[in-house]
């Protein structure tokens, strides 16, 4: 069964990656999306794999059935016949790779410091059944000890809700 | 930014003129433009801003036929025009013509011509509603329609032997008795259609979906329909009592008691109501009539060779639809030397940018299939 | 996830249990596209299909059939990968949640923790099928079919997910099968302790699976077909399956959630037949099944041809089969199946039953327009699935806190939740009558 | 077991990805799918470390930045819709009305 979950991990990985630079290179938006989607789906199947049922079906919820389609509607909404005519990609690859690079390098030193001084990293993962039940653990979690994030964070989403709608509107 | 994306239908081009506007093209060829009827709706978003009806891809230069056939060789081509009300032509373009010959049928031919004329208005109503329903998106009533519709048909069946393009006048009354049985079968038909009436009334008229689809969808206002020339079941909606058979009775009319619907805000609601209640009215005349059909003969003696004598006449009819006017100039001659019709569907057509502007693109097609037009008759 | 360590328990089940759903699952679609055709007719004072088998009863095949030869056109003009890939996407998201669906508590291809969360994640992913299919066609019709359609689903989505949470706040799980275990418990199914919820769910239900009233996407008489005009043959009918695959899942979502899943009705009226342990209500599936077989033989004799009059009978043996496997768990040797079977029956029943209401509604309203429909959803379902929330959740805390029995509880709050209904009915219909105003964006 | 740098990694491997998308795309939507990459592959570094530690709170932080994505989502989208209308244009580098 391990070894099962472990393979999966690795499918899914890749898949990951695989289409993420696909959603960068592909030409035609609603590919890009299309490929992003799968991206997704692909971390979601990796959160499965990672004990995090919860936030499994929060992201095919949330970010897969919402997100995603608002995408594709606001691809479908704007004229995408010009678009697909310009060219896609500025000249700026050589800088973009040089900050990719240094970012990523970036983030390496961080986690060689961290494994070179033992920290999280090196620890023996927790047990299994530390998650479980996932979806009652993440509530009280949620609703107790992070109510005021939660609070704020509905009130972004109330925020962006108006700001949404503003924007689109045509006439107000 | 004129960008002109056209899809591989040919039912269907757009074109984007802005962000926001577009040209729609309806038909001729969609399921809901009843026939050929060509529309090109002018919108802004979902909402219609304009409209422009193209018609003309079903003539067949009736009026120009019936300068090339005698006055009884024209009769049948009639029935081609308002080809759901078949009777309902050859009774106008009958009674025109005795007008021009300064005959008239005799009493018994009136009066069943009046029967069925009076079915057939029945027969027309249902298809109407039918398919009016069946566009808003109601499957069931369609259905109902035709069975009390094949009724009616097989009346004209048995009497005529047709069926739709029934030809069942003559030039100066009838050409066939009425068969045995024809009073029963009728009256039991009459007596039927009540309850049936009303099983489609429980279908439709207190549903909120309906209520909500035709509602203040479509109004025209009785000043402008004036103004349109619009008749029949569309007039009165909008709240003129105007009918023909009461205006100027022609057939038997004068001697039957019935009521002229009215509505009063001149929506796709009102017309539903009015027809509906037309169909019962309709049933009142066809029963008050079987009761009683004269005895006597069915023909004028008008000979077999009509040659009126030079002038012209102008004779209309209420058909199902609205106003059927026949305005025929003779020269003497055994063929009309001018033929006008004024069909109904035709001069109702013109309200349809009038009613369409500021609705929805879904209300196109409840108003295209309130005014009840036949492209038959639009186009002839 | 609740691996069992046992092999066969674990793996060899769910798969073939898998496979066996997706075999059945296009037969089943056709059969129910029949019993549609069938109900319609009735419904319209016709017969329906009646050549192809006898009463019609081979059409499916036949229609199948005829798909699956068609030709396969692909629009010059359309995405060809995206156009292929999109009915795919539709059946395999409508496919999918039968994962977690329990057709009685032996048939169950996995009791996932999250199962309502994963059904209703994997039903929304079938709107990609929908939308990228009308991009894909580059048709107008379809392009607006389909932005149609993911509005709707969108929107309605909320009203139903939030129908839902009331009876998750009842249930107290996420398990399909705790849900319904939930209710054996209770002694009373959802449908009564939250009616509400239940409306609410069944009218999203009908809008998530754009049937009529709310069939605007394919609305014949306005789009033609709407996302799926460009489409014909074999890829129509994978639509096509999807559609029905898709009535099935929100079917049964509404059976285990609010019919009490595969239990049985009147669980409490425990008459005995005379003499022996079986349960007089245990009887009513064999009796069916054997009334049905009767039925086929009786109409045998009058079939016109010497096939009609074989697969006539053919149907009656199988029903007499049905019949006789339904029965076989009355005898006290076979009593272990009960659940299974009779779980499997009843479930199935339920489902039937709910489709039958949608068939219903399509055949007696008319279509809504697009801004009522949005209408309806956001100004009517939505809040009122909220005010349904609040007040299911004051009750539950009533129970909890203040110690009132559940349904006392329940049933003040429902009464509460109908009045705020009633003054968003007069409060909607005001706001109609005023000057129209667009109501739902673009 | 897979050991923990490995997600770690696959992180990275998506941050980068996403970095260089919002680098060198021009068109608008896409550097807004970029974004959205970029938020994912912080999500897995969340959930890793969420089994690694034992504690659901890094679970609870992703709802969080999942909660973000959808508002920044919204708004981006609407923003893109008003700018299209306006200007037509989905180009990144078109959009230089304030560059003066």
């Amino acid at each position: 069964m391990a070894a099962g979950t472990t393979l999966l991990f690795y499918f899914f990985a890749a898949l990951a990656v695989l289409s993420a630079i696909f959603v960068v290179t592909a030409r035609n938006a609603v590919h890009s999306a299309i490929f992003l989607i799968t991206a997704l789906l692909a971390t979601a199947g990796i959160y499965l794999q990672l004990q995090a049922e919860f936030l499994f079906a929060v992201q095919i919820i949330l970010y897969v059935g919402g997100i995603m389609v608002l995408f594709i509607f606001v691809i479908m909404l704007v004229n995408l016949d010009v678009a697909m005519r310009q060219e896609q990609f500025n000249r700026q690859w050589l800088a973009a790779s040089l900050i990719a690079l240094a970012l990523g390098a970036q983030l390496l030193f961080a986690f060689w410091l961290v494994r070179h001084q033992g920290g999280v990293l090196s620890h023996a993962p927790a047990a299994a059944a530390a998650l479980q039940p996932n979806t009652e653990l993440v509530a009280q979690g949620l609703f107790r000890d992070y109510v005021l994030p939660f609070e704020i964070a509905s009130i972004l989403l109330l925020v962006a809700m108006i700001g949404a709608v503003v924007m689109a509107k045509r006439r107000i | 930014m004129p960008d002109t994306r056209t899809t591989g239908h040919s039912n269907v081009t757009a074109t984007v003129l802005g962000a926001d506007e577009i040209i729609l093209n309806m038909g001729p060829q969609h399921p809901s433009t009843h026939g050929v009827l060509r529309v090109k709706l002018k919108l802004d978003g979902e909402r219609v801003i304009g409209s422009e009806c193209i018609i003309g891809y079903l003539h067949r230069g009736v009026e120009k036929i019936a300068e090339h056939r005698s006055y009884q060789q024209f009769a049948p081509y009639v029935d081609r025009m308002d080809y759901v009300a078949a009777v309902s032509n050859g009774l106008g373009y009958c009674e025109a013509v005795e007008k021009l010959l300064g005959t008239e049928a005799p009493p018994r031919a009136r009066v069943v011509r009046t029967i069925l004329t009076e079915l057939q208005r029945i027969a027309s109503h249902l298809l109407w509603l039918g398919t009016h329903a069946l566009d808003i998106g109601a499957l069931t009533p369609v259905f109902y329609c035709f069975r009390e519709r094949e009724e009616i048909l097989k009346i004209f069946e048995k009497y005529c032997g047709a069926r739709l393009t029934t030809h069942a006048f003559r030039i100066g009354g009838l050409q066939y008795e009425t068969y045995d049985g024809f009073e029963q079968e009728v009256k039991r038909f009459c007596l039927d259609l009540e309850h049936k009436i009303d099983e489609y009334e429980t279908l439709l008229t207190e549903n909120r979906i309906w209520v909500g689809r035709t509602k203040g969808v479509g109004v025209l206002a009785a000043e402008d329909a004036i103004a349109l020339g619009v008749t029949g079941p569309v007039l009165r909606a909008s709240g003129m009592k105007w009918d023909i058979r009461k205006a100027m009775p022609y057939a038997a009319y004068d001697q039957y008691e019935f009521e002229i619907p009215t509505g009063k805000n001149g929506d796709t609601y009102d017309r539903y109501l009015v027809r509906m209640e037309e169909m019962r009215q309709s049933r009142r005349i066809c029963l008050q009539a079987v009761e009683n059909i004269p005895s006597g003969p069915i023909m004028a003696r008008i000979g077999k060779v009509l040659k009126p004598p030079p002038g012209e006449v102008y004779h209309a009819i209420e058909a199902p639809k609205g106003e059927l006017g026949y305005y025929i100039v003779s020269d003497g001659t055994t063929q009309p030397y001018r033929v006008r019709v004024r069909p109904p569907s035709f001069i109702n057509l013109q309200a349809f940018d009038n009613m369409v502007r500021g609705s929805l693109v879904a209300d196109v097609v409840a108003i295209i299939g309130t005014i009840d037009i036949v492209l038959g008759e639009v186009d002839r | 996830m609740n691996f069992s360590s046992d092999i066969f328990h674990a793996y060899v089940f769910p798969i073939l249990f898998a496979v066996i759903i997706v075999l059945l699952l296009p037969l089943l679609a056709g059969y129910i596209v029949l019993l549609e055709r069938k109900v319609m007719a009735d419904m319209q004072a016709r017969l329906g299909p009646m050549r192809v088998g006898p009463h019609g009863l081979l059409q499916p095949i036949a229609d199948a059939v005829k798909l699956l030869i068609k030709e396969d056109i692909i629009p010059e003009s359309a995405d060809k990968t995206i156009f292929w890939l999109a009915p795919v996407l539709s059946v395999t998201a409508a496919m999918l949640a039968y994962a977690a669906i329990p057709f009685g508590p032996v048939f169950q291809i996995a009791d996932l923790n999250i199962g309502l969360l994963f059904i209703l994640g994997i039903s929304a992913m079938g709107i990609y099928g929908i939308v990228l299919g009308g991009w894909a066609s580059n048709s107008h019709y379809s392009l607006l079919g389909a932005l149609r359609s993911a509005a709707q689903l969108v929107s309605y989505e909320t009203a139903g997910g939030l129908a839902l949470i009331s009876v998750l706040l009842v249930g107290g799980s996420l398990s399909m099968r705790s849900l319904v275990e939930a209710q054996e418990r209770g002694g009373f199914w959802f449908i009564f302790l939250v009616p509400v919820g239940f409306f609410i769910y069944l009218v999203a239900s009908i809008a998530e699976t754009n049937r009529a009233p709310f069939d605007l996407p394919e609305a014949e008489s306005e789009l033609v077909a709407g996302y799926m005009t460009e489409y014909s043959g074999f890829r129509w009918a994978l639509y096509f399956l999807g559609e029905y695959a898709n009535m099935i899942v929100v079917a049964a979502i509404a059976t285990t959630l609010f019919l009490g899943g595969w239990l049985r009705p009147l669980a409490s009226f425990q008459a005995h037949l005379p003499g022996t342990s079986i349960e007089l209500l245990d009887l009513v599936p064999a009796l069916l099944f054997l009334g049905v077989a009767g039925y086929c033989f009786s109409l045998t004799r009058k079939q016109p041809v010497k096939i009609q009059e074989a697969v006539m009978a053919l149907f009656g043996f199988i029903c007499l089969a049905l019949a006789g496997v339904l029965a076989l768990p009355l005898i006290p040797r076979f009593a272990g199946l009960m659940p299974g079977i009779h779980g499997a029956f009843w479930f199935l029943a339920k489902v039937v039953a709910y489709l039958y209401v949608f068939l219903w509604l399509r055949f007696t309203f008319p279509r809504y327009r697009f801004d009522q429909l949005m209408r309806l959803g956001w100004h009517f379902l939505i809040p009122l699935s909220l005010v349904n929330v609040l007040g299911v959740g004051v009750a539950v805390v009533l129970h909890q806190q203040a110690g009132w029995g559940l349904g006392a509880a329940l049933m003040v709050t429902t009464v509460a939740t109908l009045l705020v209904a009633a003054w968003l009915a007069v409060a909607d219909e005001r706001h109609a009558t005023a000057p129209a105003s667009m109501a739902g964006g673009e | 077991m897979v050991p923990a740098s490995h997600y770690f990694l696959l992180s990275l491997a998506l941050f980068i990805v996403g970095v260089i998308g919002v680098l060198t795309r021009r068109n608008v939507i896409i550097i807004l799918m970029s974004i959205e990459l970029i938020l994912n592959a912080v999500n897995i570094n969340l959930m890793a470390f969420a089994r690694l530690l034992g504690s659901v709170n890094g679970q609870i932080f992703a709802i969080f930045v999942i909660t973000d994505a959808a508002a920044e989502a919204a708004v981006g989208l609407g923003i893109i819709i008003a700018y299209f209308r306006n200007r037509e244009t989905l180009l990144a580098d078109e959009m230089d009305l304030l560059k003066w």
